[in-house]
């Protein structure tokens, strides 16, 4: 009996999770705040008390995101784009696509059965190609981000932005609430703009199905309905999308240690 | 006589009566935030309550800036490119380059011989606009007023890495907790500020004088900034965020008088004091 | 990065020294030239078609495209970018144009004529006349005629035409592009002998032809030996030394000399099996022009085992043609020349690939070169090296299975390109090399 | 013989829903041949009986099939064009011809070929200069798509039919030019923005029904009413293309647009060909001449030893001082695409030769989106109040 640690520090939230051999004991997700040191210690205690293991249970811990440096205790360092394709594989052993939606970016990449990549693409650092966009726009219209999703879905006519920047977007939403237009065609149109980019990005990698979503910003309905009829496919959403580069991790760590 | 210029900003509306003798009676900048950009009525109507005015006391009214297109009160559209020339010139006659760095864009006009004869914007993406400024003081918890004054004190700016201006918020936020010094960090936004506007204004050829407007004119830091990245002087106008209603409420005289002088009708059309709109069906 | 490190990990030839000499000294021969008094021409690299007839005519060639990355090198090229700018040349332009529009327009309108003081590598000296060419992007005309606002130097584009593939084999079509090419090569001939004011020596072109026609030759059969595993040359030492074969740099026996030489290091890394780097695990071709200023990168990759083996083709000899029987040095100039795009079509038509020169080239690189994956490197100023690279990465998933990296850098803008987010994207990448390379086997190619 | 005040509303149809008309014809069991540039050489497609339809993008069509083959910075036009080919929008084309006018279009039409199979595909070289030797291979390369598309046709065709083609379509340039004098007057018969509808409806239309649209729409403008109102500016529009009325009534909101120099206004109509005893003389010195695209490479002598640079600029542009003259045009936008080199180029020059002929003048440019438009209008009355 071995136990795993995944960490991945995102630009905005940091998740870990402990795995026992191939199962998931604990997993904890946290702002990842100014300093990524920090972040990452508290996900190992958050993890660990959870678990209620101490330190010495743990065989070995890989990091991965845009922060992996910073958790200084990884005995490894592990490529995001790897890690949330074995996270994806390890649940939905069939998915040969996936759509990751996280804070700075969107990735998509295809897989094989053993989970290794098979091509991927990256949009480009913009605010507006990411889930930060929704996010903003949330905050805008003083909606929770579990809400933003199922509310889009009651929209009939969907607003299309007149630009491209999510801070200009963000104006854009504030003062079209205040010139009364419905919240649900603001948060439809955020999710369609993102839609569209997302959908352009499967193409370049000529999606093959099943295809999965994962990130931040597979908890939103809207948006997954959204890439569902542009793409019009059916995605694989798993339960926690939060934590599936995590878990890559954590699978990693665990798949290098059986080698040695 | 009395005429009004009404400048709705994307983040701040500005209003100036003035008289037949060019004398503003009146000057009110209105509240700021995208949430009020339609309020420019309220605007209108604290101005001509300072003056002590009524509506009808006005013989034309121009509206400009991003909001000008819906003002139910406003007789005329004139781009915030023309009336900024114009609100510029009358301050400092001898202008030939104006760099206007607003909330929602960042403009480079050419004048000569008292005309607007070229221009360059950037209204694509916010960095490079005011908004990153804004944003920016508000995720260091820093009045923008208050940047400029704490900038100055920087000894090694820091370099700001992120375009965008949200992934720049996370970045300053990291750079603090990395020990940097909040005035390094601040004069590193400017600098990031400041290259991309005199990137935009090389397009053209920067000739003295050159003229500094918009908000951010009045923090010192920008200034600096600006002054290094153009590597030349800056005239600021004592109130750097009225020059496009005072351009607007200039040409709503000369409008005026034009038309009176060759015996026109005045153009005026029915008025509202009632709510601009931004977003009319077709944009939608 | 310590310099030892990078020998360790690509294991340099010692016969590239020579040639990379050669670019600095052409600059130095063409101010000496102008203080000579004798006459400068700016050039576009335009496939041969020109060159072989100003060399043979002794005239100094300079190419504001080379010079345009010499000045983004010397971290000097912004404010020439920004004069051109203020003469409202659009931002999207070409960098390597605006660039050297820019340094026109300093070099004519604020000095008169003399070499900016801070322009590095000695400068570009003023032109007598201007050799544009059709070759490759609507830039390569457009951007000489623009320099006419600046400058009386009269300019001359060379007709380089790129009919489609199926329409190429239609009969006379290839015969009618030689027509042109010759007729329009005798134009020029007289052109620059009015420009000169002397005549032409034949004897001297067709000597300077076949010295061009045999260098190729040999560089062409170097770069066939970088088939073999492990790859003996890697693409460091293909770039430091195309210059002098694509532009005819410096004398060209002493040239075919440097490249004989190093055919000779390549073939005798082959017979002693010493590749390129220490341990290959990876085949690669990259594309189109590297990022000048962080070679270094290549090291690290060559530490992970990835090895470059073979490049754009735009930058490669065309694929030796025979000329025996072709008398007219013009003809010969001209089929060879034609050679560099047309030397792929008969292959792509067979293979039916309509982007015979555009794409097809690196499809039959990757399978002859047994790339494991593309390295692309669309540049954000330069459309024609950038353009068809989406393309060249689906055609050849589609056709080969071969995966392609990109990663995006600009010309003149060094910063654009990123290192470290490339290095990010090796691991991944590397699995997706291994997953192509089973799926090659199931469907049965041979790497 | 329709209503003769029907002319521009059934121009509108046209632009509103322009396969309509091709789609009846391919049900009556005619081929329709696709081409994406005016370089193309109509006639030979009329001469042959096959029905000749430009195809165009879609601005309000985000472009997603094409990311695929083209980057996101190439030329926009070439981009939605590949785009709407891609979603199968005109699938009912039997084939297309395309012509290496350019460098994003030759590549283009090299991606289109490899991933749209039509019965018939045949790419163009044109040459790039006006030197007698590439005119000479431009007609070889005209003389190879006649015979290709003969084939495909399944028949020859003799020059006195396609000397009745080019008659056919001189005939309709010579009507267009008519229907331009009617932008003379001040306010102009007919505005910019129905202008634009006709050009586009004749590239939608077989030339024969082209050239009567052209005459009931002559005859209605002449006779008409309800003409544009007057504006305080008349304006040259100069760009490569611009086929979308919404940004052509930007433009007319302020002023009226009375000459479009672009592939969506005279530009394919200005001049004639000539009638010579081979008609591929006439097409590829027409083509290659006549046709005043940035793309071609014009010098004001041949191997001139010195460069006049005002001598240089009328060799590019004269053509427009007849507009500016003829016309009474008091502005000029230039109005650029994004990433379109050959017209890029041009701009400084361009203006250079305003200035000269001491017409007020602006450089806008766009990308072709919906969401481009809204900045445009600022920068349009922002011109437009420079010059009133």
């Amino acid at each position: 009996m071995a136990w795993f640690i995944g960490i991945d520090i995102g630009s905005l939230y940091s998740k870990g999770v402990i795995i026992k051999d191939d199962e998931l004991s604990a997993y904890y997700i946290t702002l990842s705040g100014a300093n990524y040191r920090t972040a990452a210690e508290t996900i190992r205690q958050e993890l660990l008390t959870k678990a209620n293991l101490t330190q010495d249970y743990i065989t070995d811990i890989v990091a991965t995101g845009s922060g992996a440096s910073s958790v200084y205790f990884a005995s490894k360092k592990a490529s995001d784009i790897v890690c949330t394709a074995r996270g994806i594989n390890s649940i939905f052993p069939s998915a040969r696509t996936i759509i990751d939606v996280a804070g700075q970016s969107t990735k998509a990449m295809r897989i094989d059965r053993q989970g290794l990549v098979a091509n991927f693409a990256v949009t480009e650092k913009c605010a507006a190609g990411g889930g930060r966009f929704i996010e903003v726009i949330a905050n805008v219209l003083r909606i929770d981000l579990k809400d933003f999703g199922p509310l889009s879905l009651h929209s009939e006519s969907p607003i299309t932005f007149s630009t491209g920047c999510a801070v200009f977007g963000e104006s854009e939403a504030i003062t079209r609430v205040a010139e009364g237009i419905p919240k649900e065609d603001i948060a439809a149109g955020v999710n369609k703009a993102l839609a569209d980019k997302i959908s352009s990005l499967a193409r370049k990698i000529a999606l093959e199905e099943p295809c999965a979503i994962c990130g931040g910003g597979a908890l939103n309905i809207g948006l997954i309905k959204s890439v569902e009829n542009t793409l019009n496919i059916q995605l694989l959403i798993p339960p926690q999308p939060q934590i599936t580069t995590a878990l890559g991790a954590a699978i990693t760590a665990r798949t290098s240690s059986l080698k040695r | 006589m009395y005429f009004a210029g009404v400048d709705i900003g994307s983040t701040m509306t500005k209003t100036v009566l003035m008289d037949t003798n060019n004398k503003v009676v009146s000057a009110i900048k209105g509240p700021t935030g995208p949430e009020h950009r339609q309020l420019a009525n309220e605007v209108m109507k604290m101005a001509l309550e300072q003056a002590n005015l009524q509506l009808d006391d006005i013989s034309y009214i121009v509206a400009t800036g991003y909001g000008r297109l819906n003002v139910p009160f406003a007789d005329r559209q004139i781009t915030e490119l023309t009336c900024h020339a114009r609100g510029v010139l009358s301050l400092f006659p001898d202008v030939r380059t104006a760099i206007d760095i607003g909330g929602q864009d960042a403009k480079c006009m050419k004048i000569n011989s008292g005309k607007l004869v070229n221009f360059v914007m950037n209204d694509k993406c916010a960095a490079g606009t005011g908004r990153f400024l804004e944003i920016l003081a508000a995720t260091l918890g820093i009045k923008l007023e208050d940047l400029g004054d704490i900038s100055l004190k920087s000894t090694k700016k820091v370099q700001i890495s992120n375009f965008c201006t949200i992934f720049a918020q996370q970045e300053v936020v990291s750079r603090l907790s990395e020990g940097e010094k909040l005035e390094d960090i601040i004069a590193g936004l400017h600098d990031a500020l400041a290259s991309r506007v005199a990137g935009l204004a090389r397009r053209l050829k920067i000739e003295p004088d050159v003229v500094l407007t918009g908000g951010v004119a009045k923090n010192a830091g920008i200034v600096k900034a600006m002054k290094e990245n153009l590597g030349c002087e800056l005239l600021i106008p004592e109130d750097p965020l009225l020059t496009g209603a005072l351009g607007a409420a200039i040409l709503a005289k000369e409008r005026f008088s034009k038309a009176t002088a060759k015996g026109e009708p005045i153009p005026t059309k029915p008025r509202r004091l009632e709510k601009a709109t931004f977003f009319t069906k077709e944009t939608s | 990065m310590t310099t030892e490190q990078k020998k360790r990990a690509i294991n340099r030839l010692n016969s590239m020294h020579p040639l990379r000499a050669k670019v600095n000294e052409s600059y130095l021969k063409s101010v000496e030239a102008m203080q000579a008094g004798k006459p400068t021409v700016w050039g576009m690299l335009n496939y041969y078609y020109g060159d072989p007839i100003l060399k043979a005519m002794d005239v100094e060639v300079v190419y504001p495209e080379n010079y345009g990355a010499a000045l983004a090198a010397a971290g000097v090229a912004q404010s020439y970018l920004d004069r051109a700018d203020a003469d409202g040349f659009p931002t999207h332009l070409c960098g390597y144009s605006r660039a050297s529009i820019g340094y026109t327009s300093r070099m004519m309108k604020e000095l008169n004529g003399e070499i900016p003081p801070e322009a590095p590598l000695g400068g570009m000296p003023r032109p007598i006349f201007l050799m544009a060419s059709t070759a490759v992007c609507d830039a390569r005309y457009k951007w000489f005629q623009a320099l006419g606002r600046y400058m009386d130097a009269p300019v001359w584009t060379f007709e380089a035409p790129l009919p489609g593939v199926k329409e190429l084999f239609m009969e006379g079509s290839y015969e009618r592009m030689v027509d042109l090419g010759v007729k329009h090569a005798r134009d020029f001939v007289a052109f620059v002998e009015r420009m000169l004011g002397k005549k032409l020596d034949w004897d001297k072109l067709s000597e300077t032809v076949d010295l061009m026609i045999e260098i190729s030759q040999v560089w062409h059969e170097t770069n066939e030996l970088r088939k073999v595993k492990p790859s003996p040359m890697h693409s460091r030492d293909f770039w430091s030394s195309m210059p002098p074969a694509l532009f005819l740099m410096g004398d060209l026996k002493d040239s075919l000399q440097c490249y004989q030489d190093m055919y000779d290091e390549v073939k005798d890394r082959v017979d002693n099996h010493i590749g390129a780097i220490a341990e290959e695990k990876y085949r690669l071709f990259f594309a189109e022009l590297p990022p000048w200023h962080s070679l270094g990168f290549f090291d690290r990759l060559a530490e992970r085992g990835w090895n470059f083996v073979i490049e754009s083709f735009g930058y490669h000899p065309p694929i030796p043609l025979d000329m025996s029987g072709v008398s007219d040095p013009l003809e010969r100039l001209t089929r060879f020349s034609l050679q560099i795009y047309v030397g792929y079509y008969k292959d792509a038509f067979e293979k039916n690939v309509p982007a015979g020169g555009m794409a097809y080239p690196y499809l039959k690189y990757a399978r002859e070169w047994k790339c494991d994956g593309g390295f692309l490197h669309p540049l954000i100023s330069c459309r024609s090296a950038s353009t068809h690279l989406p393309y060249v990465s689906n055609i050849l998933m589609e056709r080969l299975k071969v995966p392609s990296l990109t990663i995006e850098g600009d010309i003149v803008d060094l910063r654009l390109f990123d290192p470290e987010d490339a290095l990010s994207k090796a691991e991944p990448f590397e699995e997706t090399m291994e997953h192509y390379r089973q799926i090659r086997r199931q469907e049965g190619f041979d790497w | 013989m329709l209503d003769k005040s029907k002319g521009l509303s059934k121009a509108r149809e046209i632009y509103q829903n322009r396969s309509h008309r091709v789609k009846e014809l391919k049900a009556e069991g005619k081929k329709i041949i696709g081409y994406p540039c005016m370089y193309v050489p109509l006639e030979i497609i009329t001469a042959l009986g096959l029905v000749s339809y430009r195809t165009y993008g879609d601005i309000a069509e985000p472009v997603t099939e094409a990311d695929k083959a083209l980057p996101t910075a190439f030329c926009p036009i070439m981009r939605t064009c590949l785009d709407c080919a891609l979603k199968a929008k005109d699938d009912f084309l039997d084939g297309m011809v395309a012509i290496h006018s350019c460098d994003p279009q030759d590549k283009t039409t090299r991606v289109w070929q490899s991933y749209i199979s039509y019965p018939y595909f045949h790419l163009i070289d044109m040459p790039g200069t006006l030197r007698t030797q590439s005119l000479e291979y431009f007609k070889g390369q005209l003389n190879d798509f006649k015979k290709t598309l003969e084939s495909f046709a399944g028949k020859e065709l003799p020059s006195d039919k396609l000397k009745a083609a080019i008659e056919l379509h001189n005939r309709q340039r010579a009507l267009v030019r008519e229907l331009y004098k009617l932008t003379k007057p001040d306010p102009p018969l007919i505005s910019g923005t129905e202008m634009l509808q006709v050009i586009k409806a004749l590239m939608s239309l077989p030339a024969a029904e082209g050239n009567e649209l052209l005459t009931q729409v002559i005859s209605e403008v002449k006779e008409r009413k309800d003409g544009p109102e007057k504006k305080p500016a008349r304006l040259l529009i100069w760009s490569s293309t611009l086929d979308n009325i919404d940004i052509m009534q930007l433009f007319e909101a302020g002023a009226n647009v009375v000459m479009d120099e672009s592939c969506g206004g005279i530009r394919a109509y200005r001049a004639d060909v000539k009638l010579t005893d081979d008609p591929l003389d006439g097409l590829s010195d027409y083509y290659l001449k006549e046709i005043t695209c940035a793309r071609t490479f014009r010098e004001a002598v041949f191997g001139e030893a010195r460069k006049d640079y005002i001598a240089d600029l009328d060799s590019r542009f004269g053509y427009l001082k007849d507009f500016i003259r003829g016309w009474n045009i008091n502005g000029a936008i230039l109005f650029l695409v994004r990433y379109c080199d050959p017209f890029a180029f041009e701009m400084p020059s361009l203006k250079d030769y305003l200035d000269h002929l001491g017409i007020p003048n602006t450089y806008i440019e766009y990308d072709y989106t919906q969401g481009s438009l809204a900045p445009l209008r600022t920068r349009v009355e922002a011109f437009l109040e420079t010059i009133d």
